[in-house]
Parts: structure tokens; C-alpha cells; sequence
């Protein structure tokens, strides 16, 4: 196991650095001076000419690109990640406000589509015809079917403003930044970011059920005497899983995506939204870098969900 | 009397599987007998039910198919009778009965063990439904039949994962799977169908030492009339979902009466069979499933067929004591059993 | 001429799979029943879809107005048969480039392979890394929006996942005997990909067409959320429901965003079921 | 599968530690305030030169005076007396004593001299155009001069000279925040926006900032050793609602989670009757205000060289005017809006009651432009800036009751650096532009377009010009109301008859409060201007 992860991780690092040179370049390849990029706009509109020549100079931009590109990400290592053209903030300050809580609700986001996807597909699959069956594949089918933003705007009328359960937008209470404290700001949202990976979980795992049952070792099971629970749940469930799992992969970038819609309907301060202000604002390092940062978080999550499926399938941890 | 020497008895099992709005009756009033300690093998082409027959007794019938007619009488060590056919399909009661009484060896053995658990965890898993041990001594027991079923260093292989083994190794797998827990009746569905000839006759060798050493019964299904002869006591012809013929494996090789059985032997290389026969093959095709007879299912294929096997079906008739046969070319001279 | 024949019986065979799958032929009603209302739109409603009549506005339905008005006194029927026409064209000509562009470069990738065949999947690898709404986000900021930036968009973020699907057929296509003797014939490369190995794959294209169509359609309502789809004068479904949007009016003038949501949910109801019966007819695993 | 749970749930934990340990409550119910501000990105707080937007600069700093709307004049704050010569061209301020900074420092003439300094020297600053007349205000702004020449400090009284006679001058120059100079002195003026001052800002204002946690919060306590009454509530906390849309902020108001709503929450008054209509305890103010919306014509340049000529006629402009369909535009505003004659709000005072109101007249506008020989295969372009649905709505309608009359138009929204497209591209025809006025200044948007120099779309036009400057000068130097009011009439007689710039409406202001949780000074909020007396606030709970 430990090997299989090693590997997964080692098969990362090239993909990252594809990533980065990419950033890099693009970046490189903005109109505008690089080194208004590596300080405050307005300290650099304080510099005569001479003054940003030097800067040059001792910063290095006038080395050969390959030289640059290492020291630049030396610089993302410890965090320095350029400056924000709109507000002249550094962008790694901005990104630390604001990506461990798209992360979280990511994360959260994903293991609620996951159980609930799971779960409804499991018992979908169980009882097959039944009132359970078509109750979920309703469901399944009705998450599909409308844009998140719509779910989100519902989810407020209904949970905050009619039912007065939990708040309709924000990260936190005031004066608070416990765990706990957060849990009712992260329903609404984590509820919507799962609606429509859900829905698909369902359907596939659902299909994926009733293939594995077809197979020959759920008859081996049932030849030996097991309850019907027993198979269902130990064999053909946990079998099931693994094409479910590549599923979760394909869709990561799709539900990372969504945080740009989820946390604008939600006022919740992560950086999907950034992404999407510093557009309207026209602040190209951030909107790259934001960018980068999702990518890089699909790629980390994937990696997860990779390891996750070794741990069910020996195939592919031993293979 | 009849309960010391039988193991199971099978009355005009008839199985039917619904495809689409057509129902298929794939097993269509199959008798015989399975004596205690000894080994029934059924032979016939593809389709014509010997596994839907085999899937039947253990009520292991995909969620289409259903049994719609006969009785499977399974007769306990103690002497008990249980109607398998009454049965609700995995119900506790035939839960009870399968691994523990009866069980079942299959087909493909890439495919029959679950890929996600160690080969140790699934024979363990059957041990511990039927019996109160404890781990240790679970694992002690199954390492030893492990090692008695020809695996190599069998404590390492416990750990290890389906797809760590070939196909050979996986079915001795299956077979301690089915072993473990001392079962009165084994049935194998071809069991060895789909290994290497070398491998074959391995397994067919292990499947008989168990049981000499265990005094299991066995239902060994096959298409191999060499395997038949190697390892039968009786024998079940089976042709279209219907027995043709059923006897003791003497009664059948010395004395092949149904024309399908004659045409088998011809067809297949018998171990020790004289050079100069020729082999033969036998014409046509196997009709459909769903095709409507109003004869005998075989006349078309048959070369003795006579006009009269077209228009009614044949009755079983008892040729000599415990041979049967179904077939109109016998039905006068032997006494009628319908 | 016996290949001909063939083809029509499969074709026949696949058709009555299709036909036995009751969903299935209910999603392709739906989808009929849809896209010829929007199309015979004037037909079925008079009024102008545009036609700002400030004197009837926030109209509850009523037999002149089947669904009632909008904010500015706009017929809402009218809108979404006008809407659907937009909406559908987008996510249909979206996904016909996504799938087309998608089709052509897995082709490639997979028939010739080597340096051309990395090149393609890596950069197939690094697109679909990326979240599909923040990079249509960027394209549609940068570019500006109109309809037409919109199409491109998708077809240029779109076609991994054809590519991907297409890609391995064709590396499990290249195996079989007939391409070899194909090759051993003499026939080029070109017509090989194109003649004799493409049409083999159509059948999860044509699947995954339609899946596409659906997403479209929902992706362009939530660009349109964020204020980067189309431009606001073109009633495209997620237009009519983002100008709903506000909390008062999805509370006061329900007709507003119930009429689109369910205009939506019925269509891409309608194509997932279109596309899973197609997806079971043409899978020549499936019985 | 246990493995696997348990991974599941280490790492879930894990997530859950990130944040750090809770605070402990606050000892008395805090009011709960919105916090938004015009800059996307919040890492720091706007400075008031920028931002006059949110609640938070008028807790957190203090002006100079306050505007009292129900009387009609300027109270003392931060200046205690302020005097000018007879003919408006010197202004004296005297700087009230022993006010003390947040830190404990004591401001002094000093600080308001450096604030007066930095809104004119800042790049940023929206605030400058106040101080234009002031001697010495060009060669500062454009980096020429380190002070302004014009300003004189002696102990505590500051001596402002102009350039020109300017009556109204302290009617724009009242409101200025003053900041200190203690803190941020010692900047160059273009790098004061984005020092870590602005992380926590100290100001003098009735409220001290106590923690900020950005982006989601932060709050504010009473200032102890405020110079004035103290404010009426201990603790303030801002929620930040800044990222997307208005909707869960909407919710939260209805919830009672928000006490009082700015205006940047109710942008339409049918959002106020919806959220009243959930929750009774909520009440809407109208606030006076004099916020215009109008179409001004392009008849100066545009940087595509795509001019209309066409424009210039005066019939032409006339007709479009016939085809503003104001009633209507005002009405998407569920009553917010007050359609106006004008560009001077119906209530105020210079209102010029004798114009008629021009209702929507295609017919006579398609005679107005055929007589004028309108050449109808030309495209007008009308450009706006507001992304809004409502915005959307208006350009819709704008663009089906111009075609009605056979005129094309292209409606298009313009993104990016707004100053440098309004003002120097000015790829349109027809600009649907927003303007603020303060009741003082009630005519002024005949007096920017004339003299502010930035509309160089028009003011270059000599035809207008003629007509306008003499009148215009006359406003800016008279100081007796009644004979401003009677220049204002004939300003907008004159643009009523000319059709330069076309009313759209006025935009009054709603603000909302909870009245379960706390009581506000209603009359000195609806009366407008930046008077918010926090003295006067209590919570009730």
C-alpha cells in the first residue's frame, strides 16, 4: 500500500510541473511589465525608470527564462505568489483566506455525494422494483436535471428563510472559527456542491450493483450459505465501488468547478468566487493563479480517490 | 430404506425462465437419483440445462428463472428430508443447507472468487457461517486442507488475493471453499471446462480423493464423456432440458440405448478406445430453447428417427434395473414408467 | 450487397432494443414534443418573445397568457418556446463540435500513436484537470460574450472526454484482424481511420452526444448565473431563469422560474433517457 | 472497508482542526450589520476616498461636519466654527480640540490638512473633485507640487484659498474623513490605499475596529474617549456579504441574522415589500437622495471616429427624448424610482416645475426625425456599466420603443477600466449615466457637464458651452438660494428645450432596519446626508 502510494505520488510531480511551466509562461506572456508583478502596483508605479531598471537587475528578470521559471517557483514554495493587479495584494495572503474553506467544503461536498450517492444507489440496487428503487432513481434523475445555482436559491428559501434552520450565507458566526460553530454554514452549501454528483452516484453505482450481482462470485457467496445482506453489502458492494470511484475521479473537476457557483449563491468567501471577482476586475495574475490552484486541487483530490480505490481493489495496489 | 441410499432425489424438475415476454423452459421434467457416497455425472451439450438443473437444487436460479414444477428431495445424514424445491430462494432454511449440506464448485474459476478478498478471508468465511471455531484454529484447519488440495506453501498463500493465483490454483481455491465444512454433496458445474487439459485432470483427481477421503457425494456436470468415464458411478444424458437416458455408468457405456448417447460416445475420444473407431459428429444443431416441440426434441438431429417421433413424445422407460430411457424405440419393449 | 443488408437488420435489431425500453421512447417523445414546440413556436403562441408591453406585466397565467407575463410584460410561453430554440441550438451545435473535434483528434491519437498520440493525451490530461465552469468562466471573460464565443468555448473545453472514449476504442479496434488486412491491401491511413475505424465508434459518440447536449444546456445556465453566458437580450433558457433569480421574485412571481427550471428539467430529463436507451441499444454487450 | 473508514474519518478531523479556537461572546447583543465594499478582493479595508459606500467609515472616522437634512444646514464636528470672505474665495476651518485618535493619539489641524492632501494626491481617490478649486490643486494632483499651495495651517484653524468664487464650497468639502497623518505620513501618496494600515484602520469615529477576521467578519466596539455623545450600542459586527449575489443576504435580513440593511442590500423597493412581507418587524426608510440616471449624447469624439452627426440636430436629440419611455423605466423600480422632467430630484427645491413631463410619443418623434432627415440605416450605440437585471430590462425596453420609432440601436455593456472608456474612448452615441448629487448641490449635473472638464464628451461642444457657462458660473458663485434656484430653471429650461442630456428618473434610497432588535434615528436617516447619529441607536434586546 505504502509503495502504491509512493508511486501515485512520484506520478504527480511531472504533472505539476507541467502545470507550473504552463503558469509560468502564461504569465510570462501577459502584456505588462513582469515586474509589476513581483511588488504592490502602486509601489511599482512609485519607481522612476531607472529605479525599475535596477529592480530588474537584482530581481533577476532580465536572467534567462529557465533560470526564472526555478527561482519563481522557489518563490510559490514559500508562498510568494505575485501580486494581486486589482488590490495589490499578495496573492498567496488572498489565496490562505480563502482555500482551506473551498477545500472544506469540497471535501465535504464529496463525501456527502459519496454516502448519499452510495447509499441510495446500494438500496436502489437492493430493491430493485420497489417504492425504495424508484424513489431514488427519482431523485437521481432530478438532480441532473436543474442547474446548482437553482438548488441553492431553493435550499435558502426554504432552510433559512421559511424554516429558519440554518444561515443562508457566510463561513462563520462572528467571533467564532470552531469546527462546530461552522458546521450549519456548511450545510446549505455542501448540500448543493453534492446534489448533482449525487445524482450521478446513484445512477452509476446503481448499474454497477446490478452488473457485479450478475457475477459469478456472488454466486460463490450465496452457495455458501450467506445472507442476501451479506452478499449485497460485503460482496457485490464493495466490488461495486471501484468503477464508482473512477466516476468520482472524472467528476472532481466538475464539482471543484461548481464552487464558483455554490459560493456565489452562498456569500462563501473561497476561491471559486475569487476567481470569478477577480475576472469582473480584470486581475489576470490572480484569475491564472486561482486557476492553477483548482487544477492542482483535482489533481491532489484524484490522487486521493485513486489511493482510496487501491484500498478496495488488490488488483490495482499489487498490480 | 430408500433414505440411507439416496442423497437426493430429483421428481420431474422443471425450471422456466422468462426472456422478455417468452418464457423458456430450460429444465422440462428432469428425474434422478443421487446415491449416498457416490458420483452422478450429468452430461449433455451447452443449453440443454444440466447447469440450470445443478442451479436448481442449490436455489441459486438468476432472478428470471424460477422453478416451476417437480420436487428436489434432499435426504440429511440423520436421515431428515428436506424439499429443496419448496424452498424460498435464499431463504434461511436453504441457507442452512448450502456450504454446510451441499455445496457447489463452478464453471470459470477466474471469476467465481470475489477479487477484493484475500483467498484465506473467503474459505473463512464459509467456515465460520457453519461452524463455531475460533480464528486460529480456522485458519490452522483451512491451511491444511489448502496444502491437502496440492497448493504450495499454503500460509503464505492464505494471505494473498485471487489474482495472485492462476486459474488452476483457484479452483483448488474454490474446492476448499467447498470442502471445508465437510459437505454430504458436492456439485460441480463443469469445474473444469475452462483449465488446461494438464490441470484438469489434476482437479478431477482431487474432487475424487476428497471424496474417498471425506465420503462426500458428488453431481459432477459435464460435456466430457472421457471425464464421465473416469469418474462417474451413475450417469444422466441430458438432452433439451430433458434426461434421455440414465443409468449406472456400466449400464451406460456397455449399453448406449438412446440414440443422442450412442451419437455422444461416438463423438468424443473414450480413454482406451480402439483405434479404428472413428469418431463421428452429430449433424445439425441444437434447436433453440423456445422451440415448441410436439415430438421427441431429438428427432430431427436422429438418425433412427421414425415418423411416429415427430408427432408424440416419448415416456421414460426402464430398460433393466436403474437404466432408463426415453426414447420411442424402446417404448415397447421395455415397461412404461409414465 | 449483403453488407448492406446487414447493416439495415442491425440497425432493425438496435431500433427494437430501443423500442423496448419504455423510458427510453418516452424521452424521445419528450424530446420531439419539445423541440417541435420550440420550433413551430409561432404557431403555438403570438406573441413576440422580445415584445416588452409594460402595461401587463407580472401577469399570473391565464388562457391568454398560458404561463402569464414577466416583469416587463413579456408572454413567459412565449419566451421559453423562443428560449428553447436558443438554449437547444446551443447545446446541440456545442456538442457537436465538443464531439466532432473530440472524434477526429482520439482518431488520430489513437490510430497513429507514438510522439503525436502523447502529445494529444497529455494535453487531453491537463484540460480535464481543469474545472470545466472556471475555465469557460476565463474563455468568456476574455473573449467577451455573444453566442458564438459560448460555442467555441465548449467545443474547445469539451472534447477530452470524447477523445478519451474514442481514442480507446480505436487502440482496441487497431488489434482486430480486418485492420491488418485493411493495411495489408494497401488502403491508407487516412481511410482507414475514417472508413473503416470511426464508424465503429460512433455509437458512444452518438451517446455521449447526447449526454453533452444536456450538460450544455445547464452549463450555459450556470455561466449565465454568474453573469458570463450569453448576452442578456438573448432569451435562452438560463437567461429566463437568471433573471428570476432574485429572492423576492422566485417568492412573489413563481410562474417565472418555475416555467424555465421545469422547461429544463423536462428537456434534459428527456435526452438522459433518450441517451441511455440509445446507450443500451448500441452497446453490443447489452441484450 | 474499516481501513478505509477510518481514513475517512482521520481526515475529515483533520479538516475540522483547521480552524483556530473560538473567541469568547460578547457580553451585550451586538448590532449585526452587511459589510460589502466596491473592490472585489477583501484583504483590506477601502479607504474612505474611495468608499462611501458601507456603514463602516461613518462608525470608524469622522468628518469635518455633519449635515443636519431635517434643518437643512451643517453642524459641527470634527471643524467647530468655519467661516468664509464675501466673495467665496477663502475658507477658514477651525479643528475642534482634545479629539483623540483610537491609538490616543490627538488629531490636529495637521491631519486634516495631510487628509485634504492625500484625496487630492491619491491616483485612486474618487473624493478629489471636491477640493478643485483650491489654489495649487492641478500642480498637486498631477505630482508637481508635494503640498497644496493653497492651504495654510496655523494652530488649529485651516485657511483653504480658491481660485475662483465657489459658494457651495464646503456643501462638497463637509464630508471629508479625516485620517491620520501619524499613521500614514510617512507613505508616498500612491502607496497609501494598500498599506497594512488599512488591515485595521484607526480613525476618531464614534467606533473603534476590535478584531478582523477577513473575509468574514469583523467588529466594532464603542470609542471610549470619543469627543462627542458616545454611540448608543457597545458592539458592532459587520457580516460580510461580499462575494456574489444579494440573495443570502436578503435571506439573512428576513431572518433578523442582519439588524439594518444600506442601500447596496435594497437596491428595489419590491426587494424591501418582499422581505416586510416575511417579516413584520422590519421597516423601510426612504431616504432622500438625489441620485440621477439619464442619457447623455456623445457629440464630441469617439475614439472609432464612428460619429453621428446626426446628434448634433436639435430635433433629433428632441425625438429621442420622445422615446425614453421614463414612466415606464421608473416602474421597474417597484416605486424606488420617481420619474423626473429634470435632472434635479421632483422634491428638492431648484425643481423646475413648468417643464412638462415628456411622455413616450413615437409617432411625433418619427415626424421629428423625418423632418430632420434622421439617417435611419445608422446604428445608435447606447452604452451602460451596471450589470444588473434591472439595467438589462431598461436597455431591453430602450431598445424595442427606439425601434419602434425605425431607429437601430445596439446596446452593449461596457467592462474594464471604466474612466478610461467613459471619458476618453467614448465609443458611443448615447451614455446611460449615474450621478450623485448632495442636497446642496442640487443642480449639479448641469454644473458637471459644464465644468468639471472630465465630460469631455460634451463640454467641448461651443454651442453648449455658450449656452451654459455664464449661467453655470453665476450657480457656482451666488450664494443666495432663492437666485441659484432661479439660474437652476433656466438650466434646465435650456437643456429641456436642447435635449442635451435626457432624464431618466431619480433613484431615492431605501434602507432597512429590524425594529424587534433596534432602534434607529429614522428622521435624521430618511433626511439623507451623512448625519448618522449613532448616539441615537439602541438595541432593544
Amino acid at each position: 500500500m505504502f509503495k502504491y502510494i509512493l508511486r501515485k505520488l512520484v506520478a504527480l510531480l511531472p504533472k505539476l510541473l507541467a502545470m507550473s511551466i504552463i503558469l509560468f509562461f502564461a504569465l510570462e506572456l501577459l502584456p505588462g511589465d513582469a515586474l509589476s508583478r513581483t511588488m504592490p502596483p502602486d509601489q511599482y508605479q512609485a519607481l522612476s525608470e531607472a529605479q525599475k531598471d535596477a529592480a530588474r537587475e537584482a530581481l533577476g528578470l532580465n536572467d534567462s527564462p529557465v533560470i526564472r521559471y526555478f527561482r519563481w517557483l522557489n518563490q510559490i514554495f514559500h508562498g510568494d505568489f505575485g501580486y494581486s493587479a486589482s488590490t495589490g495584494q499578495n496573492i498567496g495572503t488572498m489565496l490562505a483566506g480563502r482555500l482551506p474553506y473551498t477545500i472544506e467544503l469540497s471535501f465535504y461536498g464529496l463525501l456527502l455525494a459519496t454516502v448519499i450517492g452510495l447509499v441510495l444507489g446500494f438500496l436502489s440496487a437492493f430493491m430493485k422494483n420497489t417504492v425504495v428503487d424508484y424513489f431514488c432513481t427519482s431523485i437521481s434523475v432530478f438532480g441532473i436535471s436543474l442547474p446548482e445555482f437553482f438548488f441553492g436559491i431553493v435550499f435558502i428559501i426554504l432552510f433559512s428563510v421559511h424554516l429558519k434552520w440554518l444561515p443562508s450565507g457566510g463561513r462563520m458566526p462572528v467571533g467564532e472559527h470552531g469546527f462546530f460553530s461552522r458546521v450549519p454554514y456548511l450545510v446549505l452549501p455542501v448540500m448543493t456542491m453534492a446534489i448533482s454528483l449525487t445524482a450521478a452516484l446513484v445512477r452509476y453505482t446503481k448499474n454497477s450493483m446490478l452488473d457485479v450481482m450478475g457475477k459469478d462470485y456472488i454466486k460463490t457467496a450465496r452457495s455458501k450459505g450467506l445472507r442476501e445482506t451479506t452478499v449485497s453489502f460485503k460482496h457485490a458492494f464493495r466490488n461495486s465501488l471501484i468503477p464508482t470511484m473512477t466516476l468520482i475521479v472524472m467528476r472532481l473537476p466538475r464539482l471543484v468547478g461548481g464552487s464558483a457557483v455554490i459560493e456565489t449563491v452562498f456569500n462563501y468567501p473561497g476561491i471559486g468566487n475569487m476567481a470569478l471577482t477577480a475576472l469582473n476586475a480584470g486581475d489576470i495574475p490572480v484569475v491564472m493563479i486561482t486557476t492553477m490552484t483548482t487544477g492542482v486541487m483535482v489533481l491532489l483530490s484524484s490522487t486521493l480517490v485513486d489511493i482510496v480505490t487501491a484500498m478496495l481493489d488488490p488488483r490495482i495496489r499489487l498490480g | 430404506m430408500q433414505e440411507k441410499e439416496y442423497i437426493l432425489r430429483v421428481q420431474d424438475l422443471k425450471t422456466d425462465f422468462k426472456v422478455g415476454r417468452k418464457t423458456v423452459h430450460a429444465v422440462n421434467g428432469v428425474t434422478f437419483d443421487v446415491r449416498r457416497g457416490k458420483t452422478l455425472c450429468i452430461v449433455g451439450e451447452s443449453g440443454c440445462g444440466k447447469s440450470v438443473t445443478a442451479h436448481s437444487i442449490m436455489q441459486l436460479l438468476p432472478p428470471n428463472g424460477m422453478i416451476a414444477g417437480g420436487s428436489i428431495d434432499y435426504y440429511t445424514p440423520s436421515g431428515a428430508c428436506e424439499t429443496l424445491s419448496d424452498y424460498k430462494r435464499n431463504g434461511s432454511r436453504i441457507r442452512a443447507i448450502r456450504g454446510k449440506e451441499i455445496s457447489m464448485i463452478f464453471q470459470d474459476p477466474m471469476s467465481t472468487l470475489n477479487p477484493v478478498y484475500t483467498v484465506g478471508s473467503q474459505i473463512m468465511e464459509m467456515l465460520k457461517k457453519h461452524e463455531k471455531v475460533d480464528r486460529a484454529e480456522g485458519k490452522a484447519r483451512i491451511i491444511r486442507l489448502l496444502g491437502e488440495l496440492g497448493i504450495p506453501n499454503p500460509e503464505i498463500r492464505y494471505d494473498q488475493y485471487p489474482h495472485e493465483f492462476s486459474g488452476g490454483m483457484k479452483q483448488r481455491i474454490m474446492i476448499a471453499i467447498a470442502m471445508i465444512c465437510n459437505p454430504t454433496l458436492l456439485i460441480a458445474d463443469e469445474p473444469t471446462t475452462a483449465l488446461d487439459v494438464t490441470i484438469q485432470a489434476q482437479i478431477l483427481d482431487l474432487i475424487r480423493r476428497m471424496q474417498k477421503n471425506y465420503g462426500t457425494s458428488v453431481i459432477l456436470i459435464t460435456h466430457n464423456m472421457g471425464i464421465v468415464v473416469e469418474v462417474a458411478d451413475d450417469v444422466a444424458v441430458m438432452y433439451m432440458g430433458r434426461v434421455v437416458e440414465f443409468g449406472s455408468v456400466e449400464q451406460i457405456f456397455a449399453n448406449p440405448m438412446h440414440p443422442y448417447t450412442k451419437a455422444l460416445m461416438k463423438s468424443v475420444p473414450v480413454l482406451g478406445m480402439n483405434k479404428d473407431r472413428e469418431l463421428t459428429v452429430i449433424e445439425g444443431t441444437t434447436p433453440d430453447a423456445s422451440t415448441v416441440f410436439t415430438g421427441c426434441e431429438f428427432a430431427e438431429r436422429c438418425e433412427s428417427a421414425r415418423p411416429e417421433c415427430f408427432q408424440r413424445f416419448p415416456k421414460d422407460t426402464v430398460v433393466e434395473a436403474g437404466h432408463r430411457v426415453r426414447c420411442l424405440l424402446y417404448e415397447e419393449g421395455g415397461k412404461s414408467n409414465g | 450487397m449483403t453488407v448492406q443488408k446487414k447493416k439495415t437488420s442491425l440497425a432493425k435489431r438496435n431500433w427494437q432494443k430501443f423500442i423496448r425500453n419504455r423510458m427510453a421512447v418516452v424521452g424521445m417523445i419528450g424530446l420531439f414534443i419539445i423541440i417541435a414546440a420550440c420550433l413551430a413556436a409561432p404557431l403555438l403562441t403570438p406573441y413576440d418573445p422580445t415584445f416588452i408591453n409594460p402595461g401587463i406585466r407580472a401577469l399570473s397565467p391565464s388562457s391568454e397568457h398560458l404561463l402569464g407575463t414577466d416583469r416587463l410584460g413579456r408572454d413567459i410561453f412565449a419566451r421559453i418556446l423562443y428560449g428553447g430554440r436558443w438554449s437547444i441550438m446551443i447545446g446541440v451545435v456545442a456538442a457537436m463540435g465538443a464531439n466532432l473535434l473530440g472524434a477526429a483528434l482520439g482518431c488520430i491519437s489513437g490510430y497513429y500513436g507514438g510522439k503525436v498520440d502523447s502529445v494529444l493525451v497529455s494535453i487531453q490530461e491537463m484540460l480535464s484537470i481543469f474545472p470545466g465552469t472556471l475555465i469557460n468562466m476565463l474563455c468568456i471573460g476574455f473573449m467577451g460574450k455573444s453566442v458564438r464565443n459560448l460555442l467555441l468555448i465548449f467545443t474547445f473545453t469539451g472534447w477530452p472526454g470524447v477523445m478519451r472514449i474514442v481514442r480507446g476504442r480505436i487502440l482496441s479496434l487497431k488489434q482486430e484482424p480486418y485492420v491488418e488486412s485493411c493495411r495489408a491491401n494497401g488502403i491508407g491511413g487516412t481511410s482507414i481511420m475514417f472508413h473503416h475505424l470511426l464508424p465503429n465508434t460512433l455509437g458512444p459518440i452518438i451517446v455521449n452526444s447526447t449526454m453533452n447536449v444536456a450538460g450544455y444546456i445547464l452549463s450555459e445556465a450556470a455561466l449565465s448565473y454568474l453573469g458570463l453566458g450569453v448576452p442578456d437580450n438573448v432569451p435562452t433558457w438560463g437567461n429566463i431563469i437568471n433573471a428570476a433569480k432574485r429572492l423576492d421574485i422566485v417568492q412573489t412571481l413563481p410562474m417565472l422560474w418555475i416555467a424555465p427550471a421545469a422547461a429544463i428539467c423536462l428537456f434534459v430529463l428527456s435526452i438522459n433517457f433518450f441517451g441511455d436507451g440509445l446507450r443500451d441499444a448500441l452497446d453490443p454487450s447489452s441484450k | 472497508m474499516k481501513k478505509l473508514l477510518a481514513m475517512l474519518l482521520a481526515l475529515t478531523l483533520m479538516l475540522g482542526a483547521v480552524p483556530c479556537l473560538a473567541e469568547a461572546g460578547e457580553s451585550e447583543t451586538p448590532l449585526k450589520l452587511q459589510w460589502s465594499q466596491a473592490i472585489g478582493i477583501d484583504t483590506l479595508f477601502e479607504s474612505p476616498a474611495r468608499d462611501q459606500q458601507s456603514l463602516y467609515p461613518y462608525m470608524v472616522f469622522d468628518t469635518l461636519m455633519y449635515w443636519d437634512g431635517t434643518n437643512s444646514e451643517h453642524v459641527p464636528a470634527l471643524a467647530t466654527e468655519w467661516s468664509n470672505n464675501e466673495d467665496y474665495t477663502e475658507f477658514t476651518l477651525t479643528i475642534r480640540d482634545g479629539v483623540k485618535w483610537h491609538d490616543g493619539e490627538t488629531l490636529t489641524a495637521e491631519d486634516v490638512a495631510f487628509t485634504i492632501e492625500y484625496y487630492i494626491a491619491n491616483p485612486n481617490s474618487s473624493g478629489a473633485r471636491r477640493f478643485q478649486y483650491v489654489e495649487g490643486y492641478d500642480a498637486l494632483k498631477n505630482g508637481e507640487a508635494e503640498h497644496l499651495s493653497g492651504m495654510s495651517v496655523e494652530g488649529n484653524v485651516i485657511t483653504l484659498k480658491l481660485a475662483k468664487s465657489y459658494p457651495l464650497f464646503l456643501s462638497g468639502v463637509y464630508s471629508t474623513m479625516i485620517l491620520p497623518k501619524h499613521l500614514l505620513g510617512n507613505m508616498a501618496w500612491a502607496d497609501i490605499d494598500s498599506s497594512d494600515f488599512w488591515k485595521k484602520p484607526i480613525g476618531c469615529g464614534a467606533y473603534r475596529i476590535n478584531e478582523v477576521s477577513f473575509p468574514d467578519y469583523f467588529t466594532c466596539v464603542r470609542f471610549e474617549d470619543y469627543w462627542g455623545e458616545p454611540a448608543g450600542i457597545k458592539n458592532v459586527q459587520f457580516v460580510s456579504y461580499q462575494t456574489g449575489g444579494n440573495e443570502a443576504a436578503v435571506a439573512a435580513m428576513i431572518n433578523g441574522d442582519i439588524d439594518f440593511g444600506t442601500r447596496q442590500l435594497i437596491t428595489d423597493r419590491s426587494i424591501a415589500n418582499n422581505m416586510i412581507r416575511q417579516n413584520a418587524d422590519l421597516k423601510a426608510l426612504s431616504v432622500n437622495a438625489h441620485n440621477v440616471r439619464c442619457f447623455v449624447f456623445n457629440l464630441n469624439q469617439r475614439a472609432d471616429g464612428n460619429m453621428k452627426p446626426d446628434l448634433m440636430k436639435k430635433e433629433v436629440r428632441q425625438a429621442f427624448d420622445l422615446l425614453v419611455d421614463q414612466q415606464t423605466i421608473a416602474s421597474f423600480y417597484g416605486g424606488q424610482a420617481i420619474d423626473s422632467a429634470t435632472l434635479v430630484n421632483p422634491n428638492a427645491f431648484e425643481y423646475n416645475t413648468d417643464i412638462p413631463y415628456v411622455p413616450k410619443d413615437v409617432a411625433k418623434a418619427k415626424q421629428l426625425l423625418e423632418e430632420a432627415n434622421f439617417d435611419f440605416s445608422q446604428t445608435i450605440d447606447i452604452a451602460y456599466y451596471y450589470n444588473d437585471q434591472t439595467t438589462a430590462d431598461i436597455m431591453a425596453l430602450l431598445t424595442q420603443d427606439f425601434a419602434e420609432a425605425g431607429v437601430k440601436v445596439n446596446t452593449y455593456l461596457m467592462e474594464g477600466d471604466l474612466a478610461t472608456l467613459i471619458y476618453t474612448t467614448c465609443n458611443y452615441d448615447l451614455l446611460y449615466l449615474a450621478g450623485a448629487n448632495s442636497d446642496a448641490e442640487q443642480s449639479a449635473y448641469y454644473f458637471q457637464c459644464t465644468s468639471w472638464g472630465t465630460y469631455t464628451f460634451m463640454g467641448q461642444l461651443e454651442e453648449r458651452t455658450a449656452m451654459f457657462d455664464e449661467l453655470m458660473n453665476a450657480y457656482n458663485t451666488t450664494a443666495d438660494a432663492e437666485a441659484r434656484k432661479e439660474l437652476s430653471w433656466k438650466m434646465q429650461a435650456l437643456n429641456y428645450e436642447n435635449a442635451y442630456m435626457l432624464p431618466a428618473y431619480v433613484l431615492n434610497q431605501t434602507v432597512m432596519y429590524n425594529t424587534a432588535a433596534v432602534e434607529v434615528p429614522e428622521t435624521a436617516l430618511e433626511a439623507g446626508g451623512v448625519n448618522y447619529c449613532w448616539s441615537q441607536w439602541k438595541m432593544l434586546k
